[in-house]
């Protein structure tokens, strides 16, 4: 059996991983961006499918379909981004004849728009936030909506997800002005330019259940992830279990997400979106129809393979996980490493690697899309590799997590990672006293400076200045220059001169 | 051998001097053995004895005077410098000498906005950088004419690359 | 808090990361060779304690001891090997006020009586391995021995451990010289000359029992562990729980095992090994009075940390583990990574590694005492790293580890690696139908020339020969030089002129 | 350019043209495409087309015509030699041309039992390598006279490394 992977980076590392281990064949595709990339050196076959932009080559439907035909797969797996959720490419991959590993065609179009995946979701009963049901016919559809649900209201494309394509509105006259844009915006970026209208949670904490269901109409809630820690709705740091659900809530929340998934008709693993309320209220937010960024904090905690799970219900198979069987152990943290300098305000930084340095060990997991030495495209999402940590429980994981982050080094562009080192030292990270808004209302409270404060515990200056003054002096040459030989390089040269003029 | 380290705008004054199993450095009159062996050209193991403290420590040598480093969990910028460069560097900021617009991170010039010979004041947009999907422009620092420019259009650079000299 | 580690190597590196996340600082020890050894990169400080050879360095017990109170340091941990079972540095370490992590100095030196323990071992009602209970005296007692249980019988060395100085003697005639070279090995090894005599099992497995006691009288049985597959008595490849331990065997191994525990006042964590002949009968073999290599089989299947548990237990903590709660999941197996090449009678293969790659992704761990682009010395055990991976079941795990082992890459010197390649395909693996002769019969039968059997699913010979043709091109210069560079190393010039007497 | 690959006592004749891409190769009269791109001195991607079948290849340079591949799981051990090389030390054997006895793994020499000028007879002791706690004889694979001796007691040599020269 032979499985193209239609994406690159450590998702298709993941999936590579997970097909070797049951003994399928892999077919890599790449841009010109991507001849070394791990996903190319570490499948079976690998093909270029054209230049470095996406829309060229991981966009380009017909290409990968090609790709498909003529390595002899018959399965293709998304990965997530780029073609996960459309439904177009999966209605093509099925009409070919080939499977699409991931739910069907319908149902992605189904829970991609935003008002009808509410409709169904309050339908199944799973509780909604107060909002339209329907898009924005005329304005006058908002005021009568904020007339009777009060501000601040948020203003979603219909279209959008990802945390892409949402608007805040605070005060009754910028209504009319924010529906504006946030129209030309949805039609801009998701080719739609219906929007609805949400009242706006304050302060709330992000909260998903992990579901998988086969075709034979078995569904299990494989517990839930917590994943409030986020810059601009973008997740950034993920775990499982919720240090806030407890086991009532967590009932509620699987019935509520099993519901969906049976109303929708929904096969393959996906998870059902919920935002909570300070109160513990929580409420559907939408369903993502792939496998998440995340997955590998439930794999963690609940011991199971959800790409292997994946791939094998879209090969027919009944479900290998049984609710009842489902029994978390621990607590499992992940960090997203991203090539952006959080304290620059995520300016991105691509470039080449020139050191890097895994962290390993005990409860240590890292899933990585980057090799050393290697240069992170321009052209892609800047994910480099993902740091999963478990541990008995949290404040062990916690610590496991500060361990794991002090040995994971990358070196030549600047990355996530002193974020991470920051917010783990944090008191509200260690009692998980955090929220969606978190991240965003703290960055700019620091005395930033270009980098996180320093921390008592950090190794001094002085190490750095003294580190950085032998280098200097074993690259200079004058070591070999006190031996007798001459400095060649006119840098050396160049320094030679300015110390000549001072007595050594 | 005598060098001025630049850290957060700071100068500190270091000496270093080969002995045997490393280096003596003296810093604020504190001498101290630096045992520092390179690893390959990116790492290196440090011992600062007496106490023996241990630091693994990747390094880069970005620009002429620039290093990073990654001391434990942090990430260090500085610089440096030959005690004369620090006095002119310290001394010549207002006129004399050349300022060079330097790329701050790696991207690909998407405008350069003067010619040699050009005159430009303080907060003059010089160079258009982009990096991902993001537009930075850089600036003249100082007052000046600009004596060379390296980059055009179109160019992917790293960072530390001189885009262009003002005399 | 400050921990000195009386070590090196991946075992170093695994204390430092358990004592980084507890908070306590780390002091390295470090002899010539291992100046940029990873145990001294990652702690907190590191002090030279001699030459490369370690009865100059890492058994230099009065130099530790300094370098201890100089640090400041307050425990020792002597990891395994060197001065981990002698029970005078244990006792040195505690006269000096300092704590050893590690059990009773006077239970270190009864459980390392091999017929003291036997003695300890039956008294507690733990079967025996039918055999002499005191060294023999003289010939008549091991003739008499032999009338009684008959042949074959092994030879033991009294002081004898980590399957060194042990005789097996299949023909009466034979005895007496057997007797007077074990002797003499006994002598000249452990500087003690004392020798009993066993019933010899015919391919038998070992099973051996984790574990862990307090100060204060409680004890736990942290599940077993299966070591089987091993070469001349070394264990190779070791995995979590033995695939032939039924529950009701798994009871009874913990009850032997715990009551000899409780018989010698054991406090620390710890191994109860045993023998299993072909009709699941046990019996007692040795206790292991300290830490295993194969300690992470057991963390990952019962979700545990045994270093944290084991300085828990020196710091005087009661145990932090229940009995009713240790609950294993899944199946977990390791991989001894030697540097040693295995088709040619595991020759040591010192050098520089050039290239090191681990693997990585779900349910892997590596355990590394290695960085690339270092020499791994002459003068020390050859053990490189230590692979461990995890599956929910024994079938997913071994897959897992095929995978696995499919991405680490060692360049430089000969390891392991290829052996653990060929044994995963092994039907007698995938049947876990072994025992602890298994390797030292199967190696002889192959067809060795140097390496494993070629199969199916291997890369072609092809794809190496035109890759190094390529790469002899690509090195030769004759790219240049028909761009009209000319070569300038003699290799290259030579070349130009062999190939100018042909066409191109 | 062509090359005679020698593995496992068999000799494979290769023919390596550069090409747009890559190399074509040419090996028992059948052409395929090789894209070949090294990320650092170590290793190598190796595409071989058409199929795409895509390799990642750990190589080094052992000595003057031998190369260690790890070719997925393998380890493969080559001799690249050109084709007048070939010709020669296949007909060289018996007695014609210099023999080298090189040291087959890492070690340290314990004792040289030739020197220039002597006699040796096939089988005969010429050097004794220890490698951790075993020592290794190795010995003249052919008579002749000891040419050039390149090691003395107490050096740590690498693999590959010449030892003594038989002519």
């Amino acid at each position: 059996m032979k499985l193209l992977i239609a994406n690159r980076g450590e998702i298709a590392v993941r999936i590579i991983r997970a097909c070797q281990e049951m003994g399928i064949r892999t077919v890599a595709v790449y841009s010109e961006a991507d001849r070394v990339s791990p996903h190319v050196l570490m499948a079976d076959e690998a093909h270029a499918i054209g230049p470095a932009p996406a829309a060229e080559s991981y966009l380009d439907m017909d290409r990968l379909l090609d790709v498909a035909r003529t390595s002899g797969a018959q399965l293709i797996h998304p990965g997530y981004g780029f073609l996960a959720e459309n439904p177009d490419f999966a209605a093509k991959v099925e009409a070919t004849g080939l499977t699409w590993v991931g739910p069907p065609a319908e149902v992605i179009r189904l829970m991609g728009s935003k008002t009808a995946s509410r409709r169904l979701a309050g339908e199944a009963g799973a509780p909604l936030i107060p909002g339209l049901m329907e898009p924005i016919a005329e304005p006058g559809q908002l005021e009568a909506f904020v007339e009777e649900h009060g501000l601040p209201v948020l203003l979603k494309a219909v279209a959008g997800g990802g945390g892409k394509g949402m608007r805040r509105v605070d005060r009754k006259e910028d209504l009319a002005a924010a529906l504006e844009r946030a129209r030309s915006e949805g039609a801009a970026y998701f080719g739609d330019d219906r929007v609805y209208a949400e009242r706006l949670v304050d302060r709330p904490r992000h909260i998903e259940v992990q579901v998988a269901a086969d075709r034979f109409g078995a569904a299990v809630a494989v517990g839930e992830r917590e994943c409030s820690i986020q810059r601009r709705h973008q997740k950034v740091v993920e775990e499982c279990p919720s240090p806030v659900v407890t086991p009532e809530i967590r009932q509620r929340l699987f019935d509520a997400a099993l519901a969906v998934v049976r109303a929708s008709g929904y096969q393959s693993v996906g998870t059902v979106e919920f935002l909570m309320d300070r109160d513990g209220q929580f409420y559907f937010l939408e369903m993502n129809t792939r496998l998440q960024v995340e997955h590998p904090v439930t794999e963690a905690v609940y011991g199971v393979d959800l790409v292997r799970e994946q791939i094998r219900i879209a090969l027919g198979e009944p479900l290998s996980l049984k609710q009842e069987e489902l029994c978390p152990r621990g607590h499992a943290i992940e960090c997203r490493v991203y090539a952006e300098d959080p304290f620059r305000g995520f300016a991105p930084s691509p470039g080449r690697i020139v050191f890097l340095r895994r962290p390993s060990g005990p409860g240590v997991r890292v899933d990585s899309g980057v090799l050393n030495g290697t240069t992170v495209p321009l052209e892609y999402d800047p994910m480099l590799a993902k740091l999963i940590v478990w541990g008995p429980d949290r404040p062990v994981a916690v610590s496991r997590l500060r361990r794991a982050l002090s040995e994971y080094c990358i070196s030549g562009i600047a990355t996530t990672l002193p974020l991470f080192r920051f917010l783990v030292r944090r008191p509200e990270f260690a009692s998980a006293d955090f929220h969606t808004w978190y991240l965003d209302e703290l960055l700019p409270t620091l005395d930033a400076g270009g980098g996180p404060p320093v921390q008592a515990e950090d190794a001094p200056d002085d190490v750095a200045v003294m580190t950085a003054a032998c280098l200097a002096t074993l690259e200079s040459g004058w070591l070999e220059e006190s031996r007798g030989v001459r400095p060649e390089s006119w840098w050396r040269e160049g320094l030679r001169q300015l110390h000549g003029r001072f007595p050594r | 051998m005598k060098w001025v380290v630049r850290l957060d705008g700071g100068d500190r004054e270091v000496e270093v001097e080969p002995v045997s199993g490393g280096f003596a450095v003296t810093l604020d009159g504190h001498t101290q053995m630096v045992d520092l062996v390179r690893l390959d050209g990116t790492l290196a193991s440090v011992l600062v004895r007496p106490g023996g403290a241990s630091y693994e420590i990747a390094y880069q040598h970005e620009t002429r005077t620039g290093w990073r480093l990654t001391v434990g969990e942090r990430e260090i910028q500085l610089d440096v410098l030959a005690p004369i460069e620090a006095i002119a560097a310290r001394t010549g900021g207002g006129g004399a000498g050349a300022a060079r617009i330097e790329a701050p991170i790696p991207g690909r010039v998407v405008a350069v906005k003067v010619a040699p010979g050009d005159e430009v004041r303080p907060g003059q947009p010089v160079v258009v950088l982009e990096a991902m999907k993001m537009e930075n422009e850089l600036v003249a620092e100082r007052s000046g004419t600009v004596q060379e420019v390296f980059a055009a259009a179109g160019d992917v650079v790293d960072a530390g690359f001189v885009l262009v000299v003002i005399a």
